[in-house]
């Protein structure tokens, strides 16, 4: 169900801006000033008395900061019946340093165990691709016939491929192509992405309509199909193979740009709601502190979120690509194209060395990417979620 | 609050004349509209230099919309703000920017009103730096004094607004506003989100602020208890419309409609040997959606006669000030 | 002289979070007796909705009942199964809350929602808990009970949300009501509508009612014993009228001064300086003395224990004990 | 709520037109065409055929056509099969439903029992293995699924045929038939159900997670209920709700075919079709096919959020 594949990470990236989206709309502004203090006291919304306790407690060094309430609360007190100020002032200690969000969001990623393995793994995987062939004798590539198909052995870890050559090391030169696709494809979208769901989001109106029905458009289309079908017409085009990398990272941003529109649109909508915008706007700011200020500080989380997911989905998908053949055709390897060796039926039952080492690369670098991403989300914002 | 006697207190600083602001309800396959929710419906007061005017009301009475409509943050749909003089709405985007600073707006949700990523330095000096009232330099120095003066310290500057409590997020927010040097402040609900004492030093801090800076305060919120304790005059609201306003004393003194007699009949009393009579008006709040016909406060008025039911009454002086929308007075 | 219903016995309900444990109840000890309403006021974060939760045992994770007795009826709570204690639950001790608009299922009718502790309970048949379903909404003041019964809780306002809830609550005749701020999310008089309500409903069922709120107004209204929470643990507790006429802990006197009464109008409000300190960092001191004008040397190294101070006013601060403070004023 | 229905409607016809639209130019501009895949025609035999197929007209008006054609149902003529489209389509549709219906069922129970499970259980080892489970699922690469299982299940262990839909030359009827298909059947819909039933877990886990805390699960407690009363009556079923809008997203995938997992398995559904057209430059069938998915889609979001009305009291009694 390939379609699902792609169909459902976008789903759950389209799930989450409709649970967005649908918070923009809200209701009619009633201005019930209800004491809820519990219930609005509390950021984390949830209503038991816990968040209530973690709220009061969560302020740095309360202890110190009441002396400066006191000084502005006790000096101007002429009550009767109780003495004013008689508590001696305490010494205020030397507050901690200030913690932005930043440093909290980042002390809640290294505590997630399983996301820090996965961003570990992700390093460990970029030094095996990118530094990792200096270190293999077999860097220069030439074909050897005599050593064709032998399998894994002292001399090549991964035995080697029909043409003689190390299955590790290509592998490690595939893993570059394949992380440099994934990336580049993604920061393409994020930037589409991005510039289009600002613009739609903040000035909404028209260019909103028009963007909006053109990226429906784009999506009635399910991901893989439209893929496919544009890989076939690349190898049509008689595209020399260098150049036929970056087509394939314009076909990938081409079709996850945009989820991505629809993700950062509904986050700028429901921003613009919060109090603090309107605050900005009786404060009389100009449109670009108020975008760059305060519109964009608050939705970087979410585009860091989204573009790590989505390299995970640019590398299936090219590898998918790759493998039919409609990606990146040999001789520049990829960890898709390497498993073309299971087509045939003889590498397939009797040379698994040459086609599962480039499955199982993929699916690890995709899982870690996946976990990291999870971790980012949770630590970046709870509600989120 | 004292009156404050050096400027030339019988100025009107803000005259608002028959403010509507509907709501449209889309219907209909083409999201024609069917309809309109009357949030507020033809409301007029003034307000003068140095005065607190509190506005009282339930849920749904549209004292909040009010309040962000003469500030134009929500377009209005029909009436007039004029503002020292002048008519907001004749002004360009441009031309309302420079009239900001004089006209802030303290807002109630201490949690959402601050941005989360800003430190709070930038966040009170921001305003300053766009208006090009201070200079990069100078704004430390500017904010350091603002801060002071509402009860925070000087190592607060860097800090984020997650590592405050309610009260103290709420002294960021009047810091803020109070250093454009405005001359006139709307209060939206400013301590319900509060606890009791703290309340109480938020209160203190305005009224501080009141006499320091000769600022006049619009006072919303639905406590008439802390109402009562800011406001020189008191306008109370219904379903959109204003159905009493007179000054303090007055109202709670002898008020006159029904539904402000029942809703200061309702305010229970910290004092357990009063024993009141007290006026329990039946049945809901109805939907500012559909409101009922003529008085809007028929369907829960004890005193209801046939003639309410059909025709609206007239918002009317019955002497010294005091107005009030009623058919039997 | 009724006997004791409910009796707290040095209870400790801590909530162990990354942040430290936070002691939400604190060694909290008091009595509720048979068909008495005790007032629990406090600000947020003095642990008086954690102590109703203990009762009930429904404290949620991280928080756990580390130590001390819940006497009900005679029995242990904490020694109970998870079973017994469940049965207990809205049978014998019902609990209403503060958000009516969320604490019913969206998606099942009302009728549907009040049917089921009464079958689990009285183990009434579907047609029997139906009819007496529809009988309870008739008796908390709601027109046109039939259809209220088949309706969504989305289609009902927040005051006819509150009465089904007590309903809910009280429909299996429970020998005690908890109302966790019942009416802190309603408008004025539809707070007094609830409240009236709560008053001839306990006339004519008798059952004991322990009323949480942090408005003092309520409290001098509806109970008849109050006990006052800070930072989870009771420092004052006596009958309503002792308490309101002659308060004892600085902490309380601070409180009802610093509310703004209507009618009692004070130039300017006392406030009491500071805010809760961090319940996650408690020493061994009165919790109180940071904000307390009469702070004492003791008072910064030393628990002052709840000491019965007269016959029935229990107040715990240094200023009462033999030997330390002066005779209060 | 039948306005809004309307509405809908009326706002999916210029979607699908400008779907018709990108899908007719995308193939159109590509240069070559299915004649020139026939290298044994002469230039003069492949111009007449080209005029046939009426492949010289200018692209505007060829558009006209294709979309005339197929408001008419007439997706127009396959090369390949030298039969109209739709009948193509209909004649492998149902192979395709086969596996893509049987995994979705198989999908949703798994992931309703094991995500709500898993929520219940918040911080025990099963809700850890699960999230495990859930990001395996979402990152395997759906060829490589189909073809480690068919080297250890088919091959290695010969547990399951490698691939197609029944024992070549075969005369097996009625039950005997099925039961082969059924052993043919078991691998695909494995792959399929394992690819999409990560999404779905977590999808209903955070939701489970997230009514959980609500206030009316509280006040269940409060009534005294048995904790699966509360945990199955009152949560589930709110957990669920906003889940139906799911099954309007499954429609595309149920029809669209698995194009991947069917050229692995040489499983003869429309997933296979596609590949062929694609390697054939059939384009009437390719387009119909992709104009296929669109409609698919687009119904598909349209019956989600019906379903999510009729579902949820508050929206249908708006």
């Amino acid at each position: 169900m390939e379609t699902k594949i792609r169909l459902s990470q976008d789903e759950t990236m389209v799930g989450e801006s409709e649970e967005a989206g649908k918070q923009a709309e809200g209701s009619e502004p009633t201005d019930s000033g209800k004491q809820t203090e519990v219930g609005e006291l509390t950021e984390a919304g949830s209503r038991d008395g816990v968040s209530e306790l973690i709220d009061v407690g969560s302020r740095v060094g309360v202890s110190e900061l009441t002396e400066a309430e006191k000084q502005s609360g006790a000096s101007t007190q002429t009550v009767e019946g109780i003495p004013a100020g008689t508590a001696k002032a305490i010494k205020p200690t030397r507050p901690t340093k200030p913690t932005s969000l930043w440093q909290q969001s980042l002390k809640r990623l290294l505590q997630n165990k399983v996301a820090t393995f996965g961003m570990i793994y992700l390093l460990f995987m970029f030094l095996f691709c990118f530094i990792g062939p200096y270190f293999s004798p077999y860097l220069t590539e030439k074909t050897n016939v005599a050593m064709m198909n032998r399998p894994p052995s002292m001399a090549h870890w991964l035995g080697t491929d029909n043409l003689g050559r190390d299955v590790l090391t290509r592998l490690m030169l595939a893993g570059r192509i394949s992380l440099t696709v994934g990336i580049a494809s993604m920061a393409l979208s994020v930037v589409i992405g991005a510039l289009l769901g600002a613009i739609s989001g903040y000035y909404g109106g028209l260019v909103d309509q028009v963007i909006m029905r053109f990226a429906d458009v784009l999506m009635t289309i399910p991901g893989l199909p439209l893929l496919i079908i544009l890989g076939a017409i690349l190898s049509d085009l008689k595209v020399p193979s260098d150049y036929r990398i970056y087509i394939v990272m314009l076909m990938l941003a081409l079709i996850s740009w945009p989820g991505l529109t629809r993700l950062i649109r509904s986050q700028i909508l429901t921003l613009r709601e919060q109090e603090f915008m309107q605050a900005a706007e009786v404060l009389g700011l100009r449109d670009r502190r108020k975008i760059l200020n305060h519109l964009l500080p608050n939705t970087i989380p979410l585009l860091l979120v989204a573009s790590t997911l989505s390299i995970a989905g640019a590398i299936l998908s090219e590898s998918v690509l790759s493998y039919l053949g409609l990606g990146v055709v040999p001789p520049t390897p990829t960890w898709g194209n390497m498993m073309d060796a299971a087509n045939s039926l003889l590498d397939f039952e009797k040379r698994p060395w040459l086609w599962i080492p480039p499955g199982f690369a993929i699916f690890s670098t995709v899982i870690a990417i996946n976990l990291l991403g999870d971790g980012l989300r949770d630590a970046l914002d709870p509600k989120m979620k | 609050m004292s009156k404050h006697d050096s400027k030339n207190d019988k100025e009107i600083l803000l005259d608002v004349r028959h403010l509507k602001k509907y709501y449209p309800i889309t219907g209909g396959i083409f999201g024609r509209t069917v309809g309109h929710v009357k949030a507020v419906d033809d409301i007029s007061f003034t307000i003068r230099r140095g005065e607190t005017f509190g506005l009282v009301g339930e849920s749904g009475s549209g004292k909040s919309t009010t309040g962000k409509t003469i500030l134009r943050l929500t377009p209005k749909t029909e009436g007039e703000i004029i503002y020292k003089g002048v008519d907001l709405d004749s002004l360009s985007k441009q031309e309302l920017r420079e009239y900001r600073p004089s006209m802030q707006f303290i807002f109630q949700n201490p949690y959402h009103s601050l941005n989360p990523r800003q430190r709070i330095g930038d966040a009170i000096g921001e305003a300053l730096l766009d208006h090009g009232m201070a200079t990069p330099a100078e704004i430390r120095e500017k904010v350091l004094e603002v801060l002071s003066l509402c009860g925070l310290s000087s190592y607060h500057y860097d800090r984020f607004p997650h590592e405050f409590s309610g009260g103290q997020r709420q002294r960021i927010g009047i810091a803020r506003a109070i250093i454009l040097n405005p001359d006139f402040v709307i209060a939206d609900e400013p301590v319900s989100a509060l606890d009791v004492s703290i309340q109480a030093q938020i209160i203190n801090l305005l009224s501080d602020l009141q006499e320091e800076r000769g600022l006049t305060y619009l006072f919303i919120s639905h406590d008439l208890s802390v109402v009562e304790h800011v406001s020189d005059r008191i306008g109370v609201m219904y379903l959109g419309s204003l159905v009493e306003m007179a000054t303090r004393d007055e109202l709670f003194a002898q008020p006159l409609h029904p539904y402000t007699k029942a809703l200061l009949s309702a305010v229970p009393i910290p004092d357990p040997t009063l024993k009141r009579e007290r006026i329990v008006l039946t049945g809901d709040i109805p939907s500012p959606a559909d409101p009922p016909t003529g008085c809007k406060f028929h369907t829960r008025c004890p005193y209801v006669t046939p003639h309410c039911r059909m025709e609206v009454p007239a918002y009317r002086d019955v002497g010294g000030g005091h107005y009030v929308a009623c058919h039997i007075i | 002289m009724s006997n004791t219903l409910v009796e707290f016995k040095h209870v400790h309900t801590h909530f162990d979070t990354d942040e430290g444990i936070f002691k939400a109840v604190n060694d909290v000890s008091f009595r509720i007796k048979e068909g008495e309403t005790v007032g629990v006021i406090g600000e947020s974060g003095c642990g008086k909705s954690v102590t109703a939760l203990s009762l009930m045992q429904l404290v949620t994770a991280p928080g756990k009942i580390n130590d001390g007795e819940i006497w009900f009826d005679g029995r242990n709570l904490l020694g109970l199964t998870r079973d017994q204690m469940r049965q207990l639950r809205g049978h014998e001790i019902g609990m209403i809350f503060q958000e009516p608009m969320s604490s019913l299922n969206p998606v099942l009718t009302v009728g549907e929602q009040i049917v089921e502790p009464l079958q689990e309970h009285l183990l009434l048949t579907k047609k029997e808990a139906w009819a007496k379903a529809v009988e309870w909404i008739k008796k908390v003041g709601i027109p046109r009970p039939e259809k209220i019964a088949k309706s969504y809780p989305h289609e009902l306002s927040g005051g006819m949300l509150q009465r089904i809830m007590i309903a809910i609550a009280l429909c299996c005749n429970p020998k005690l009501l908890i109302a966790d701020e019942p009416t802190t999310a309603l408008d004025v008089t539809i707070q007094a509508q609830v409240l009236d309500l709560l008053r001839q409903l306990k006339g004519e069922l008798g059952m004991a009612i322990m009323l949480i709120t942090h408005d003092l107004g309520v409290v001098a209204e509806m109970a008849d014993y109050v006990v006052v929470m800070y930072a989870g643990q009771v420092i004052e507790e006596a009958p309503v009228l002792e308490l309101f006429r002659e308060p004892k802990h600085p902490y309380t006197q601070g409180l009802l001064r610093s509310k703004p009464v209507m009618g009692q109008r004070q130039k300017r409000l006392y406030s009491i300086p500071g805010q809760v300190p961090n319940l996650a960092q408690l020493g061994e001191s009165c919790h109180f003395h940071e904000r307390c004008a009469s702070c004492m040397e003791i008072c910064r190294t030393k628990q002052p224990p709840l000491r019965t101070d007269g016959d029935t006013h229990k107040v715990a601060c240094w200023l009462y004990e033999e030997g330390f403070g002066h005779e209060q004023a | 709520m039948r306005q809004y229905i309307i509405r809908r409607v009326l706002l999916m016809i210029p979607t699908l037109l400008g779907a018709s639209i990108l899908i007719f130019f995308v193939f159109a501009l590509t240069p070559g065409d299915f004649v020139d895949t026939n290298l044994k025609l002469t230039p003069q035999r492949a111009q007449e055929l080209r005029v046939l197929y009426g492949l010289d007209k200018p692209i505007i008006e060829r558009y006209f056509i294709w979309i005339g054609n197929v408001l008419r149902g007439d997706f127009g003529f396959s090369f390949k099969y030298q039969e109209p489209v739709s009948d193509v389509i209909k004649h492998y549709l149902w192979n395709s439903f086969l596996i893509a219906f049987v995994s979705s069922i198989l999908t949703w129970c798994i992931a309703v029992a094991v995500g709500v499970f898993s929520a219940i259980k918040r911080y025990s080892w099963f809700d850890t293995l699960v999230t495990l489970g859930v990001f395996a699922a979402m990152s395997f690469p759906s060829f490589f699924i189909g073809l480690l299982l068919i080297k250890y299940f088919a091959l290695d262990w010969k547990v399951f045929p490698v691939g197609g839909m029944t024992t070549t030359g075969s005369e097996l009827a009625g039950f005997g038939h099925w039961v082969d298909v059924a052993k043919h059947m078991f691998l695909p819909v494995l792959v399929l159900t394992m690819l999409s039933v990560g999404t779905l877990t977590r999808y209903f886990r955070t939701n489970m997670l997230e009514v959980i805390r609500q206030d009316f699960v509280r006040t269940a407690r409060a009534k005294g209920l048995k904790e699966k009363v509360v945990v199955y009556k009152h949560a589930l079923r709110n957990a669920l709700l906003p889940a139906i809008t799911l099954l309007g997203f499954e429609l595309p995938a149920l029809f669209g075919g698995a194009i991947i997992t069917e050229k692995i398995f040489n499983w003869p559904g429309i997933g296979r079709i596609h590949m062929e057209a694609l390697a054939f430059r059939d384009y009437p069938l390719l387009m119909g096919l992709t104009m296929l998915l669109a409609i698919l889609t687009v119904v598909g979001n349209l019956i989600a959020d019906v379903l999510y009305g009729v579902a949820d009291p508050r929206v249908r009694l708006k």
